[in-house]
């Protein structure tokens, strides 16, 4: 890999930072605060999925939200070479452990779309 | 008549066989204007002839006397006395290897800075001088008063955990002022250097540089302009 | 005390003197960040047991409308806002905006912080004490 | 123990040190030997600027080097070589021109050209600035030089003696003050480049490293040292820390104000007022003071305020943040007090053009060195240029006689000459050890300070300088009983130990130099003796180091175009 290969990552970070602002606002507000104290139930959550539109946003937003939170967890490693000096398997790790995060996600929301076989 | 100061100050004798580290405080009368660098001159000359620390001009210019005071990288003669009362706690600067008492060793930061090409790469040579104008060296102005003292880079947390790795704020302000600088040619070789993830992105915007800098050289904004430059290359 | 503990303490002294904004903010940025890290996994954990069941997905969720784990709902809208507004003031100054006003803008991070935070908790009193 | 060998090795990381190493590298391989990195050495205290004709600002367009050259001569008080004065001026241009291909961020005209500001002896702008921290500017380039040809550096490095066999010098030995040792290093050609000996007195703009501890390994290796009694006082420096304020704040405008608001020079220099060469600035301070017309009987007023702020931080910021640092005061809003105090040694190393002394390969350059080209009074603006100027001089000579040397090729030194360095290594190592005794040195050099601000400061008497010579056998005497704290890692006492024997030796040259010159003349001036004395004393005083004591003796001046005359400003 070009040791420039940096840079995309870094840019990654800031661009999925500035849309997590936005959509954890909605997601927050619409999946908890608008009736806040209510019991979340598996009905209400199905509802909301029906539209694409929400259905849409939950998987960018679990992507954004794998990508940035993992890749804030590698920079913090990068930051003490000293407890880990070779970062690249870190890197691959994180990678590894990023797309089993998103599958899993994905196979979690599963039941909402199709209506909980 | 007069106050006085407490200095507790960091001892490392290398030369003792238990090469441990301990305290040791001193008092001082103090007077008007007294200076820290003259407060520990006063303790070497008239009570411990053992200490070591590291000194030059005396006011500011030569960049040797950064120590940590209360736990603030600074340097030693541009700090007064007066800013402190009771006790003074006195130690090398952090994250680096320390030689002995306050001297500590400074062959990283050097090499930091040599990694960078720090000079200029001219474009031209003209019989006379290059024509700058005035507006073009205000560009670089603070970033040309930098004495190489060493505090931005030992106030950096991320200097002290990757101290190999991170080349660090010194060598990327400078890179900053050699790019900026209507002379020269060498910016592309310079940037392709700080560019990796050792250079300009392990960069946290932390501002401890910038904060402490006792030349007040925006070096924050200079490492963000950097990674500017890096991203649209 | 050897001298690696020294020179390890003399680096923790000069991060929790530190005052100035900068490192404060960048303190909070990374310990908000782990907790959100933390968080993300125990979420998508907690919303995988509608694999199992549409009821023990309920179950599961009902227990977490309990007042304690409301109050903790705050804290961590607390983090979440901290890191998103200190994320903001971040990207502000990769676009090199606003480099030189940077401690207002982590006062205001702060400021934000607090006001959502009190607002949140505002709604949460009805919640718990009005109905329960 | 195993001499480190380079061609040539430069002694002094300054901008004299660091210019010759530059130089010499262009023909064979050189190293640095420095007591402190190159980039605290005392060159980034100078502040004003660098002279050259370059004509670059309307009032000087028409300068010539010849002017620049009599303009120095007469500063000089005529006691300069006036052969070293034409190589300094003809290439002075050049040189400040490399500086700014090599990256001096110098300040511009508003055409784009290196600005100038006028300076004291010139009366017209002829010295190139880089706002007022030019020294700082030019080590920094210089220092990026040497990075830029690899020019191998020892950092934190003292010498303590330098090796000579048959008049010819083969290496040195030198302190590693980071690990303890002491290291040996051969070499076919020295250059020293060791800066003043400012420290001998209390009252200094000098850095705290500037003891003279280069003249001194010269002068005991039996290099004669010239002119040592001509010391310049700066006029201005901050009340009590005697930090520099740049005569460019009086060659921007500034006033000498005296306790009754007059702008007291007129009575002493009439036509070139606070721009007059520093000599007479300094002695007219001292008169008002001691006339009772000083502040608080002890300094005068620097008043900028009437320049203005925009004018005092384009160009003089840091006049400005000096004063808000170190005594808590805006020159913008109020005048600022300033005395005199000691601040270049125009004397030194007695070398000729080329850096050459009277030992084979053993050079000298810089301030410690004595070419001379400041005679009895140096011109703001020309050490600067004289580091440049000679430093690629010497460099170039030194690395000749190197390449010479080696000859067949060969970097081999032979048996002899390994044997010379290990019984100096030996010798020296025996210094080393810490000393059981009842004075501190710091005393010692307290003293000897307080003694020559007194005795053989700005003015100069008989039977002062007298009380000088005995008061400094005397502290050498105290000088044997001096406690060292053991140790060779960093131990300033040790260090300081070493300083002050370099100083008590030359503060004794120093006064008798002055003792015996039965005249006044640029900085020395005698009370007893106000008028210059051409007929007995337009000559260099050379002192030679015997076993009896200091020897001086006279030689003439080299005079070509400017015969003396009465030096009026």
């Amino acid at each position: 890999m070009n040791r420039y290969f940096s840079t995309i990552p870094w840019l990654l970070q800031r661009i999925s930072g500035a849309v997590l602002v936005v959509l954890l606002a909605v997601h927050f507000w619409v999946g908890h605060y608008a009736d806040w104290g209510e019991p979340i139930t598996f009905a209400g959550v199905q509802m909301r999925l029906q539209s694409t539109v929400f259905i849409t946003i939950d998987l960018i937003l679990l992507m954004l939200v794998v990508f940035h939170g993992l890749n804030g967890v590698r920079n913090i490693i990068l930051d003490y070479p000293a407890f880990l000096p070779h970062n690249r398997p870190i890197s691959l790790i994180l990678f590894i452990i990023g797309i089993a995060t998103v599958i899993f996600g994905i196979y979690a929301l599963y039941p909402f779309i199709t209506g909980g076989g | 008549m007069g106050n006085t100061i407490n200095l507790k100050i960091f001892r490392l004798d290398p030369e003792n066989a238990r090469h441990e580290p301990y305290y040791q405080t001193y008092t001082v009368k103090t007077k008007p204007g007294m200076t820290v660098l003259e407060a520990l001159f006063n303790v070497l000359d008239e009570q411990d002839g053992t200490l070591s620390f590291r000194y030059s001009c005396r006011w500011a210019i030569c960049g040797s006397c950064a120590m940590t005071l209360n736990g603030k990288c600074r340097l030693a003669c541009k700090t007064q006395i007066s800013e402190y009362r009771g006790t003074l706690t006195i130690e090398p600067l952090p994250g680096l290897d320390i030689i002995k008492d306050l001297v500590v060793d400074l062959e990283p930061f050097f090499n930091n800075y040599r990694k960078i090409k720090p000079y200029l790469v001219p474009e031209g040579m003209p019989d006379k001088e290059n024509i700058q104008m005035q507006e073009d060296v205000d560009l670089i102005e603070p970033h040309i008063k930098c004495i190489l003292c060493a505090v931005c880079e030992t106030s950096c947390p991320i200097s002290w955990t990757s101290r190999e790795k991170y080349i660090g704020p010194m060598a990327l302000t400078k890179v900053y002022r050699f790019n900026r600088d209507t002379r020269d040619a060498g910016g592309k070789e310079r940037l392709e250097v700080v560019r990796g993830e050792d250079g300009v992105w392990r960069c946290r915007t932390i501002f401890r540089c910038t904060e402490y800098c006792p030349k007040n050289i925006p070096i924050t904004e200079a490492i963000q302009f950097l990674k500017r430059k890096s991203v649209f290359k | 005390m050897s001298l690696k503990d020294s020179q390890l303490k003399i680096l923790l002294r000069t991060i929790l003197n530190s005052d100035e904004p900068g490192t404060l903010a960048y303190v909070f940025h990374r310990l908000t960040g782990i907790i959100l890290a933390g968080y993300l996994f125990l979420h998508i954990w907690t919303i995988s047991s509608s694999t199992i069941s549409p009821a023990a997905f309920d179950m599961k969720l009902g227990a977490f409308s309990r007042p304690l784990f409301l109050v903790l709902d705050v804290a961590l809208l607390a983090a979440a806002s901290f890191h998103a507004l200190n994320g903001v003031r971040i990207i502000f100054f990769d676009t090199g905006i606003g480099i030189k006003r940077q401690k207002l803008g982590f006062i205001l991070a702060i400021v934000l912080t607090v006001i959502i935070a009190l607002l949140a908790a505002k709604l949460l009193v009805p919640v718990i004490f009005g109905e329960g | 123990m195993q001499p480190v060998f380079h061609p040539v090795l430069v002694i002094g990381g300054g901008l004299a040190g660091l210019r010759a190493a530059i130089e010499a590298k262009k023909y064979c391989d050189v190293a640095v030997l420095s007591m402190v990195y190159p980039v605290r050495s005392h060159s980034c205290a100078a502040q004003g600027g660098v002279n050259a004709p370059l004509g670059n600002v309307p009032e000087g367009r028409d300068d010539t080097w010849e002017k620049h050259a009599y303009d120095t001569v007469k500063g000089s008080d005529f006691l300069a070589d006036q052969d070293a004065v034409e190589i300094l001026t003809k290439e002075a241009s050049e040189r400040v021109y490399e500086m700014e291909h090599w990256g001096t961020p110098f300040s511009r005209t508003p055409e784009g050209r290196i600005a100038q500001r006028p300076f004291g002896g010139a009366g017209f702008p002829r010295t190139c600035y880089a706002e007022d921290t030019t020294g700082h500017a030019l080590l920094h380039t210089m220092n990026e030089q040497s990075v830029k040809n690899n020019i191998r550096v020892y950092p934190e490095r003292f010498v303590l003696s330098l090796v000579v066999r048959n008049r010819r010098a083969v290496g040195a030995i030198a302190w590693n003050m980071q690990t303890g040792k002491l290291e040996a290093y051969a070499a076919h050609s020295i250059v020293l480049a060791t800066g003043g000996a400012g420290r001998i007195y209390s009252k200094t703009t000098n850095s705290l490293i500037m003891s003279g501890s280069g003249m001194f390994l010269a002068f005991r290796a039996g290099v004669a040292l010239k002119d040592m009694e001509f010391m310049q006082f700066h006029p201005t420096t901050l009340y009590r820390t005697n930090i520099l304020l740049t005569e460019g704040s009086r060659g921007e405008g500034g006033y000498l104000i005296n306790s009754r608001g007059e702008r007291f020079m007129e009575r002493y220099a009439p036509s070139m007022m606070e721009l007059a060469p520093r000599d007479i600035v300094a002695r007219s301070i001292i008169t008002e003071i001691k006339e009772g017309r000083g502040i608080n009987n002890g300094y005068v007023y620097l008043d900028l305020r009437h320049l203005g702020e925009k004018m005092i931080d384009e160009r003089l910021p840091g006049v400005r943040e000096l004063c808000l640092n170190f005594i808590g005061l805006d020159p913008v809003k109020e005048p600022i007090p300033v005395q005199p105090a000691q601040h270049y040694t125009m004397g030194g190393i007695d070398c000729n053009v080329n850096g050459e002394t009277e030992i084979a390969g053993l050079y000298a350059v810089g301030e410690c060195s004595c070419v001379s080209v400041h005679g009895a009074n140096r011109l703001g603006g020309n050490s600067l240029l004289e580091t440049l100027v000679f430093g690629k001089c010497v460099g170039e000579s030194a690395s000749d006689f190197a390449v010479r040397e080696q000859g067949s090729g060969e970097n081999k030194i032979d048996r002899v000459i390994l044997d010379a360095i290990e019984q100096e290594y030996k010798k020296t190592n025996e210094k080393m050890k810490g000393r059981e005794g009842a004075e501190k040195p710091a005393s010692i050099r307290r003293d000897l300070g307080q003694l020559m601000v007194k005795k053989a400061g700005i003015f100069r008497q008989e039977d002062l300088l007298r009380e000088a010579i005995d008061g400094v056998s005397e502290l050498s005497l105290r000088f044997k009983n001096v406690h060292v704290s053991s140790g060779t890692v960093y131990n300033l006492d040790l260090l300081h130990a070493f300083e002050l024997e370099a100083m008590l030796s030359l503060a004794e040259v120093i006064a008798k130099g002055a003792f015996l010159r039965k005249e006044s003349r640029g900085s020395h001036y005698r009370t007893d003796y106000p008028e210059r004395d051409d007929a007995n004393f337009l000559k260099h005083t050379i002192a030679r180091y015997t076993p009896d004591g200091i020897k001086i003796e006279y030689r003439d001046v080299m005079i070509s175009k400017f015969k003396p005359e009465k030096r009026v400003y």
